[in-house]
């Protein structure tokens, strides 16, 4: 029998390897798998290259998956938001390195990741700085870049339900990168609120096929980013 | 300003808002018209700011604030989202800017200071895969420097893609022939315009000789 | 107010021009949308350039529009089918053209188009005859060949139910193509069996928002084109 | 055949079946083991063929017959079905076959013939994203001639793509030094096997001195 439910967050995310290239969805605080980062906080996997809109706020989370110097790389498209201090730091002390990505470009690169798109071309970021040593070439007499796939090791995703086939449903602008960043890992790890038996999810609305997911853990209350922030608390 | 750039959207428009000044617009939009306002973190649809007990963290615009979802939303991931953008579906982009030039380029992300910390988020997506931009903006910098250009100094978010800008002065299109003044604020004259503009501008409002 | 409905399918056809690119949903009669094509047949346009996975079959919906001598050429990845006779017969006779693209490449072409992606990579179609007259370049060792995006004038498709904003589900695996075409052409046109209230549709569970439709027609009852051929039927 | 084929897909696997011979592959997949389908005209989760009374003309696989949906089914449009495939999330794909060369590569759509009507489906992207692809087939032609060869004549649909053969005489790995005999049906000899293929074959079956 198919059954992707795995005991815990530690499990789950377990065999994360030094090196390894990790995708972690969320814009902002919304769709971050914080209890997900902070297991891998714990589990001690260091120059990871983090795939990921932001660069996180505070000192939990993602910022604090940098702060503890696990994270060599990061491809981000706007790595700095209100009360996000940990990247600017380490960025401006060179000790970690930044790929910068046009957030539509971001999406599309690990969208082509997933669906096995080694490249593609387009029109974004033409004419500055951020084309700088890529390719270009005209097509019906407008200038593109080439841009190439992304994929990971893993992803590390946070949704609103799950069954045990990993069938997904998000929960409104906290799905952004999750249903893309499952498809372009080797090993999605997806936390959710909440299980439900097959069938639960109509087919109709699954908005991420369990094909595309590894490990499902039921986080059934997520902390909150913005509230930790709030209340000055760090992890661990 | 914000009102005058709402005046100009058409019934029936699809549009994205920027952070900040542009996030302004959509309540200013005349009676009887509808537009849909698209939020490139997945949401098309974007409804008034929610009551202070609706907020939600997981319904947020690109600035991260809450928003909310009218009846016929639709929520979507990051590719669909940026497919609309980038395919050219979405009509009509307001954005802000640091500098603008005579010939439409835009910068607006990033100082290019070398201890900035770049961050470009979805401007580049939006003006290279929108067809109309509206630059929505304060004529000058806080200083008193234009903002309206020859040539910008800063790195640029994307070449000859502004098509018309709104200042708290005036309302100006970028043409083929340069800068054309289509209207001034209450109060404001050409002369007052030009000089607080560092690029050539020419009069093309009602009534004027150009 | 914006209110995508159209009274008819003869109004929504009415300005598809002669040597218009149009996109035709569906997978065999599965998301066929029979009653626009047959609008379209009376509409009398010609010299299309037809974009859909199949032929049709018989001597109604998309095989009558081809019998009729309005497609000029079809781009498709699977041109005949048990009962399809009208294709074959004209492909021999020499009077249509052919564009045969293999069918995950004719989707993501299609998807390309509506994303505004104006070339891809891919290594479908590598060391076969679908790869002559095409570029190839090797990413990681594996060869692939560069395929466009797809775009067309008008795309006919078949969904389920539509607000007036023109958000649309669909039905099964009637599905197929119709959320891809509805992005790459610059007028979709839909028939739904349903019309809603905005809202009635969940936002979660919208498979095409309305900015990608341009307008919708109620075919309450639409017809069986497997019904139509087992009957013997033609059309008109 | 299609039992043979089934015993070899392993719990959990994600599979696809082409049309004819190898939808017969489901129905024999050993008991306690779960296997999820793939239908590429947008169906993850294919069931058991519909009951009569249950035919729906809008719930179809790729051979356009009427299917089922297993609870735990998802429903998704054409580029995301092949995003599957070409991605390489489907394990395994079970494919018919006009002709096998002894390198690997498959010809299954087309005899090449002047006057055919070329259609190719989805057979190029199948063999190009599915990392391991499984051809079930009669052993030879209705006219007796073999398909298993050491070139193709036919149009290929993908090269140096298929690891194994599933045919009524025998089970055939394609390997770095040939094609391997694994088993052979009850009653027939290796001998045999080698007589109706149109490549070397080398005994590799248990017991055998390979």
């Amino acid at each position: 029998m198919i059954d992707k439910r795995v005991a815990s967050a530690a499990e789950a995310v377990a065999d994360v390897h030094d090196g390894a290239t990790v995708m972690i969805g969320g814009f902002g605080e919304a769709g971050s798998p914080i209890e997900l980062i902070h297991a891998l906080i714990d589990q001690g996997a260091r120059g990871l290259t983090v795939v990921s809109n932001n660069t996180g706020s505070g000192d939990v989370g993602l910022a604090a998956l940098i702060k503890h110097g696990r994270v060599a790389k990061v491809i981000c498209s706007y790595p700095r938001t209100a009360n996000s201090t940990v990247f600017p730091e380490m960025y401006r002390a060179g000790r970690i390195e930044l790929e910068l990505v046009p957030q539509g470009t971001l999406a599309e690169r690990i969208r082509a990741g997933g669906a096995g798109i080694p490249a593609f071309y387009t029109a974004t970021a033409v004419g500055t700085v951020l084309e700088a040593g890529k390719e270009t070439r005209s097509f019906a007499g407008r200038t593109c870049v080439m841009e190439h796939g992304l994929t990971a090791d893993f992803s590390l995703v946070k949704a609103r339900r799950a069954d045990r086939y990993g069938n997904l449903v998000y929960n409104k602008t906290a799905r952004n990168f999750g249903p893309i960043m499952c498809t372009a890992a080797s090993v999605s790890i997806v936390q959710v609120e909440e299980m439900v038996s097959p069938g639960e999810i109509d087919p109709e609305v699954v908005v991420t096929p369990g094909v595309f997911v590894k490990r499902v853990v039921v986080v059934p209350d997520p902390a909150l980013e913005s509230q930790w922030v709030r209340e000055g608390r760090s992890y661990p | 300003m914000a009102r005058q750039v709402a005046r100009d959207i058409p019934d029936g428009a699809y549009v994205n808002l920027g952070i900040g000044l542009p996030e302004l617009v959509a309540q200013y939009l005349p009676e009887g018209r509808e537009a849909i306002y698209h939020v490139e973190n997945g949401l098309l649809g974007m409804g008034p700011d929610p009551a202070p007990d609706a907020v939600d963290s997981e319904l947020i615009n690109a600035g991260k604030k809450p928003v909310t979802a009218i009846p016929g939303a639709a929520y979507f991931h990051h590719a669909d989202s940026f497919a609309m953008i980038r395919g050219r579906h979405i009509d009509i982009c307001v954005l802000g800017a640091m500098q603008v030039a005579m010939n439409g380029d835009l910068a607006n992300w990033s100082t290019g200071e070398p201890d900035a910390i770049p961050a470009v988020g979805g401007a580049m997506d939006l003006v290279a895969g929108i067809r109309t931009i509206y630059v929505l903006t304060q004529h000058t910098t806080r200083d008193g420097e234009p903002k309206i250009l020859e040539r910008c100094t800063y790195p640029l978010t994307g070449r000859a893609c502004v098509d018309r800008i709104y200042t708290d002065l005036a309302v100006i299109d970028v043409t083929s022939r340069g800068l054309v003044v289509r209207q001034m604020a209450p109060g404001v004259g050409f002369e007052e315009v030009q000089r607080r503009t560092g690029a050539p501008l020419f009069p093309g409002f009602a009534g004027s000789a150009a």
